[in-house]
């Protein structure tokens, strides 16, 4: 499992881009596409056993074979790497333009594996930095200005939480003579001030790596100036993977849910939920429109975590995977009315749900499901997380998050009134329905929002009970 | 059901019915049918005099709200005595009537009327009792309307005091369900607690404004201006006060035990006594017939209530006896007052004079009833005023100090209005008028002579009707026969004296039976309080209040408004702007923020250790 | 913790605070995007430090030397990208001023 | 006890070239500077004994990264000499601060005693060698690393890339 997901890609990108022959870089788009198919079918299909290879020569100790959790995000990231693929390979103009997008993802599609699978502190922090640094690429690519803006704030932010986590980490290596997990829990067992410096050095990093309220500055910039294939991969996976999993991954493995963290994580969700939902409210770019959005529903996640029970965690998790379906649905959306009508600018834009049906049917669906309106998957797992807070006790929490619920639907609303339905502008009458790389991966996600809804016990409970384990873990 | 429910309520509604249907060309049917109702009605309270009857019919849905009547001694006493005004003024009706419009309507009306408060004596459930009560409401509306073209205003004036009164009763009776438990009225018996105590006021309001006594009268004055005659010796004149005084004893000594110490009491007899001398002085500078007989309507429900107020068994036993007195010189001035304007065709005294000599049995039974009204002793309204004094004075002077000064007003304004209606020489016009017809006569000399019986022989009715009504209160001792105390009977003699003196005075120093009373009304202190009296109206400062009231809702409507689409939508977007741009722009400003927040997150990772 | 380490440690905990404030300083406070990268490369430089003192003081020098060696490489591959795209940023603005990548607003 | 001054003389040296690289006017003497903190740093290392990690520092960070700072200012437009005299003046008014803080922070480190309630780990008694355990132990990390090198190289390869005429100037 573990061998396939880091090294394989590897060996891709290498004889992809062998010297001799421009033949080869045009297959990158293909090799990323099996790749995501491949890790997402690990995932679903049981052919573990199907690798004659056995022990990966690599030593058990280093790779730990994923848990619930990271099952669950490596089965995300196939997914959303597959719809990145299709719309960027589609939108990047020049050839060699293209290839390099196409091994950019690969690359930070095994750095992220390696995010997940990695067992101690230090690779954690080697695999964070492998995401970031090829999504500062990414972002960079297209070398306008406001790309390169983006781009830079983003490795400015990054490099202080690199900062941070690094001298946490030097910390624990001071405290415990090692970076793995466990010995890092003992540590902050005994409870001794380094220790909790240390962690909360580590979980400062990751809250800004995970864009989280008021660390959050870097990211509407980054996603908004970012290609329309690079957004998709950064708002689906990116920020997801390697901020708000890994702070899951952090507080699940060392800190565990004591009181301080859990306020801290209560309190930076509630004021993500909130500044980001209205923030969202009054934008008009639709990409920055989303961008918010993905703030504000990542605070939910880490609210969900914060309220420390099994509940808690599940929700989260559950609206960790959901979120990845249906943001990187909205912003393949974005993507197709970039396409078609070449601007962003909600107030030009209008009525384009008749010329652009798919688009248009999908980003209802993917509304409804951000909106938490049921039978869609975002409802239960909104659901999960008011009801976790609520029963944890945490009631004004759990109130703000049916608050900001509310002011999610009416952007989200507001947004599909101004772009979608209302009338038509003169200029864009002539658009037609994008192409069939915006439209497939559109369907393929909005199926799986509403399949995860309608059989949500079934996803409930091969998927999502099995992450309960977390909380046992210390 | 043993004849109580058919004779009593079934019979008069199906005749008022075919009054109203019975075409007019045959002349006389709808009086004929009118006069059999009522006369039926009254042999059916004679039968069923006395005795002792409960009837129930399951109805209502098992609420409790079953329809049950009961006919005991006190029930029938008050039907029977209704009974007989009925028949009289119907017959008195008959011919006043008869070229008014609207007679259909009219004897619709008080038949109906008449089985709504037999309905209502006779209920045993409070909601039947509500039932009947509300439906006087109805023809009370009925009757003032078809008066004349203008009436309208007065009927909606009488419909909303009776209207917003009865809600309070409606809230009482509520307020005594669920203290008692239960509404059939024999089975309530709740001590005065506070709670009970609030929910006997309510019910008192709806009584005495039902009795038409102060702060609910001035729909009355009014009515006697723009309904047709009869129905002011009707209903305001004896039947509703009937009613009214007959639920106030219910209440106050059946469902309520009324002690004398209770504040409730106090306020009754505060009531009532406001209500005796404003109302006289009132009456006082009337200048019209109708209009001085309407306001001693009302300051005689003062006399009743003072006496039940006082909670002492002569003083109960007085306000009930006043009740029946009242009823027969009050409708009988009434119909003196009708024979008047029947025959001169105006009631205003400053043109009328000398009628004395012209109409000789209507002076004759004027003289009677005023004599009654006034507390002349061999009358009725004597003995009757004689109890109510006995038990104030039991209670506190100045309760029997307004009383007599009541009584003083009373006999002053009777003698103005003898004097200057009948008295004085006849002007040319009236010279040749003739008496009042024969039909309108009977009932007039009926109900003066009852006045006489009443007053020598009123040991029947105190003894045998209304002491019964104080059960174990009262066995003590006798009330009926001369007042067994003198010195009450000497002040009064007096008062009475003083009044007469008042009246030669006032006569020699106007020179007309008209002026009596100027002196007292251009007094210093007084002429102030009569200009300001006019708009003292609680009816006119209700709708006032109304209307601002409803102008300052309309306002906190648009507040709530504004809130909703304006105020929310404006804080929302700029909350919106503000999480926007808090943000800043450059990296270091971003770096900043998070140096902030890494600051929070320690603090709180250190904060609970 | 013997008496020469703890004094040892005593003496690093004066210096590093020193070092970090130094650099953030730099970042934020600088307008040469040039310089912002320079204050990142010393902060960098202060956590090799770290590393390399805890590595140190538990005795586990190889350890850390290993940590040490993946973090350079990181941070050369970082470096070279940030430079690359200040680079572009010159390109288009022609100056290095960082006040005008603070266009991207609300 | 030599020792601990020739550490607090090489800790101070290094402060004061990070301090020279902040403070300093013109850029090419700021990355200088920079080289020079290196060089402090590997000096440094040495004494903590982390002699492989100290010449991979030396070469890598004074070296290449000196280089790549180098190629940049060439490649950007430098300011000319009268420009940077003037601008060093009002950049003075942003960064006279630096010293101030450092100054009270060091003095306030050096007056409180901080808590050291902490005990540091037991040392290893296998003395590994530098080479088994990047191998053995830290294979994931290798893998990391060249995931990075390929990563800087499509990097360098987008961004230096001298914009070829056909690309749309946008």
């Amino acid at each position: 499992m573990s061998w396939t997901l880091v090294v394989v890609p590897i060996i891709a990108v290498i004889l992809l881009n062998l010297p001799f022959g421009e033949g080869y870089r045009k297959l990158a788009f293909p090799a990323g596409i099996f790749l995501a198919v491949l890790q997402s079918a690990l995932v679903l299909l049981p052919i573990e056993n199907m690798f004659p290879y056995g022990a990966c020569p690599l030593s058990p100790f280093v790779f730990l074979s994923p848990d619930a959790l990271g099952l669950l995000m490596i089965l995300s990231v196939g997914i959303v790497v597959f719809s990145a693929l299709l719309v960027g390979w589609r939108m990047t103009d020049k050839t060699s333009r293209k290839s390099d997008f196409a091994n950019l993802i690969i690359l930070a599609m095994a750095g992220m594996n390696g995010v997940i699978l990695s067992g101690d502190l230090f690779s954690l922090y080697v695999f964070l930095e492998i995401v970031a640094v090829s999504s500062f690429i990414l972002i960079a690519m297209d070398k306008n200005r406001e790309a390169l803006e983006g781009s830079f704030k983003y490795i400015m932010l990054s490099a202080v939480a690199t900062i941070l986590i690094l001298s946490s980490i030097s910390v624990f290596l001071m405290l415990t003579g090692s970076t793995s997990f466990s010995a890092a829990a003992a540590a902050l067992k005994q409870g001794n001030h380094a220790a909790v410096l240390a962690s909360g050095l580590f979980i400062i990093g990751l809250l800004i790596k995970g864009g989280i309220a008021p660390f959050h500055g870097w990211l509407p910039d980054a996603y908004t100036s970012a290609p329309a294939g690079v957004s998709i991969f950064l708002a689906g996976i990116v920020t997801k993977t390697t901020g708000i999993y890994t702070i899951i991954k952090l507080v699940s493995y060392v800190t565990g849910y004591t009181g301080p963290v859990k306020e801290i994580l209560l309190f930076f969700g509630a004021v993500s939920a909130l500044l980001g939902a209205f923030a969202a409210l009054d934008q008009k770019n639709f990409k920055r429109m989303l961008a918010y959005s993905s703030i504000s529903q990542m605070g939910y996640v880490i609210m969900g975590l914060g309220a420390g029970n099994p509940l808690g965690v599940m929700g989260a998790a559950f609206h960790l995977f959901n979120h990845a379906i249906f943001k990187t649905q909205l912003f393949v959306n974005s993507a197709a009315v970039e396409q078609e009508t070449g601007t962003l600018n909600m107030d030009r834009l209008g009525g384009l749900s008749d010329k652009m049906p798919v688009t248009g049917a999908t980003s209802v669906v993917a509304l409804l499901s951000t909106a938490g309106v049921p039978p869609l998957s975002g409802f239960w797992s909104k659901l999960l997380v008011i009801v976790a807070l609520w029963v944890a006790g945490y009631k004004i929490y759990a109130l703000i998050a049916v608050f900001a619920g509310v002011v999610t639907l009416a952007y989200l609303l507001s947004m599909q009134r101004r772009v979608f339905f209302g009338n038509i502008s003169a200029s864009f009458s002539n658009i037609k329905e994008a192409g069939v790389s915006f439209t497939l991966p559109a369907v393929l996600l909005s199926t799986i929002t509403i399949a995860a809804g309608v059989f949500f016990p079934y996803v409930f409970e091969k998927l999502i009970i099995p992450v309960q384990a977390l909380l046992g873990l210390l | 059901m043993n004849g109580l429910l058919q004779f009593f309520i079934i019979t008069p509604s199906l005749l008022a019915a075919a009054a109203f249907l019975s075409p007019k060309r045959i002349k006389g049917l709808r009086e004929g049918i009118a006069l059999v109702a009522t006369g039926l009605n009254l042999y059916f309270a004679l039968a069923y005099f006395g005795r002792d009857i409960y009837a129930t019919v399951p109805w209502g849905g098992g609420l409790g709200l079953d329809f049950s009547l009961r006919l005991y001694g006190f029930s029938s006493f008050i039907i029977a005595s209704a009974a007989a005004f009925s028949f009289l003024i119907t017959l008195y009706s008959s011919v006043f009537m008869y070229k008014k419009e609207h007679p259909g309507q009219f004897y619709l009306y008080l038949i109906l009327s008449v089985a709504m408060i037999n309905g209502a004596v006779l209920a045993d459930n409070l909601v039947v009792l509500l039932f009947f009560w509300e439906g006087l409401l109805v023809t009370l509306f009925g009757m003032i309307f078809i008066g004349h073209k203008g009436a309208y205003k007065t009927a909606m004036k009488a419909l909303i005091i009776a209207g917003i009164t009865d809600l309070c009763m409606m809230l009482g009776i509520a307020l005594t369900y669920y203290l008692a438990g239960t509404l059939t009225i024999s089975k309530i018996h709740l001590p005065m607690s506070f709670g009970a105590s609030v929910a006997f006021i309510f019910i008192m309001i709806g009584a005495i404004s039902k009795a038409g006594s102060m702060p609910f009268h001035s729909w009355i004055p009014d009515a006697a201006v723009d309904a047709p005659l009869p129905f002011m010796a009707f209903l305001p004149g004896s039947l509703e006060k009937l009613i009214g005084i007959y639920f106030l004893t219910r209440i106050s000594l059946d469902m309520f035990q009324l002690s004398a110490g209770s504040w409730v009491s106090t306020v009754m007899m505060i009531v009532g006594a406001v209500t005796i001398i404003l109302a006289v002085m009132m009456a006082l500078v009337q200048k019209d017939f109708k209009k001085l007989l309407s306001y001693h309507a009302i300051s005689q429900v003062g006399y009743m209530i003072l006496g039940i107020g006082t909670a002492v068994p002569v003083g109960i036993v007085g306000g009930i006896f006043h009740m029946l007195n009242n009823a027969i010189y009050k409708s009988c001035l009434f119909l003196t007052g009708g024979a008047v304007e029947h025959r001169a065709g105006t009631t205003d005294l400053r043109k009328l004079g000398g009628l004395g000599k012209v109409m000789p049995v209507t002076f004759a039974s004027f003289i009677v009833a005023a004599l009654a009204i006034s507390g002349v002793p061999p009358f009725n309204g004597f003995f009757s005023k004689e109890l109510v004094y006995d038990g104030a004075l039991e209670r506190h002077w100045i309760f029997y100090f307004a009383a007599v000064a009541g009584s003083f007003f009373t006999a002053a304004s009777f003698l103005k209005l003898g004097h200057s209606a009948f008295g004085g020489k006849i002007s040319e016009e009236f010279k040749k008028i003739k008496e009042a017809p024969f039909a309108m006569l009977v009932p007039m000399v009926v109900i003066a002579s009852a006045c006489i019986v009443f007053g020598l022989y009123n040991s029947f009715p105190i003894d045998k009707l209304i002491a019964p009504v104080l059960g174990e209160h009262a066995q003590s001792h006798v009330f009926s026969g001369f007042p067994h105390n003198i010195m009450l009977v000497a002040i009064t003699l007096v008062v009475l004296a003083g009044a007469v003196l008042n009246h030669i005075y006032g006569v020699k120093k106007t020179g007309k039976g008209l002026g009596a009373v100027d002196h007292i009304h251009h007094a210093p202190v007084l002429s102030t309080l009569y200009d300001k009296s006019g708009q003292a109206d609680p009816y006119d400062i209700g709708m006032k209040l109304t209307g601002i009231l409803a102008a300052g809702l309309w306002y906190i409507d648009r507040g709530i408004d504004w809130l909703y689409n304006g105020f929310s939508v404006y804080s929302a977007y700029a909350i919106a702007f503000v999480s926007k741009n808090i943000r800043g722009a450059s990296y270091s400003a971003f770096i900043i923020w998070s140096l902030i927040g890494a600051a929070a997150v320690l603090a709180m990772m250190f904060g609970k250790s | 913790m013997t008496q020469e380490t703890a004094q040892l440690l005593r003496l690093y905990i004066v210096f590093l605070p020193l070092i970090f404030v130094a650099g953030f300083y730099c970042v934020i406070t600088t307008r040469n995007l040039i310089r912002t990268l320079l204050g990142l490369e010393i902060l960098t430089k202060a956590v090799t430090l770290m590393l390399a003192l805890a590595g140190y003081l538990t005795g586990r020098t190889a350890m850390s030397q290993a940590l040490i060696i993946t973090l350079i490489v990181i941070e050369v591959v970082v470096i070279a990208v940030a430079a690359g795209v200040v680079l572009n940023i010159f390109r288009h603005n022609n100056s290095l001023d960082a006040r005008n990548i603070r266009s991207l607003k609300g | 006890m030599n020792g601990l001054t020739l550490d607090i003389f090489l800790l101070a040296m290094m402060t004061a070239a990070a301090v020279w690289t902040v403070m300093r006017g013109s850029l090419l003497r700021a990355v200088i500077a920079l080289a020079l903190t290196s060089i402090a740093l590997t000096a440094v290392m040495f004494r903590l004994k982390a002699p492989i990690a100290a010449v991979f520092e030396l070469s890598v960070c004074a070296g290449l990264i000196t280089v790549v700072f180098m190629s940049t200012i060439a490649l950007t437009k430098p300011l000319t000499h009268k420009e940077t005299l003037d601008y060093t003046k009002t950049r003075m008014k942003r960064f006279w601060l630096l010293p101030v803080i450092m100054a009270l922070l060091g003095s306030a480190l050096l007056y409180f005693t901080i808590p050291m309630d902490f005990n540091l780990a037991a040392p290893l008694e296998t003395a590994k060698n530098f080479r088994n355990i990047l191998w053995e132990e830290r294979q994931f990390d290798l893998i990391g690393q060249i995931l990075v090198i390929l990563a800087g190289i499509f990097g360098v390869v987008v961004l230096f890339k001298e914009r070829s005429k056909d690309e749309p100037q946008d």
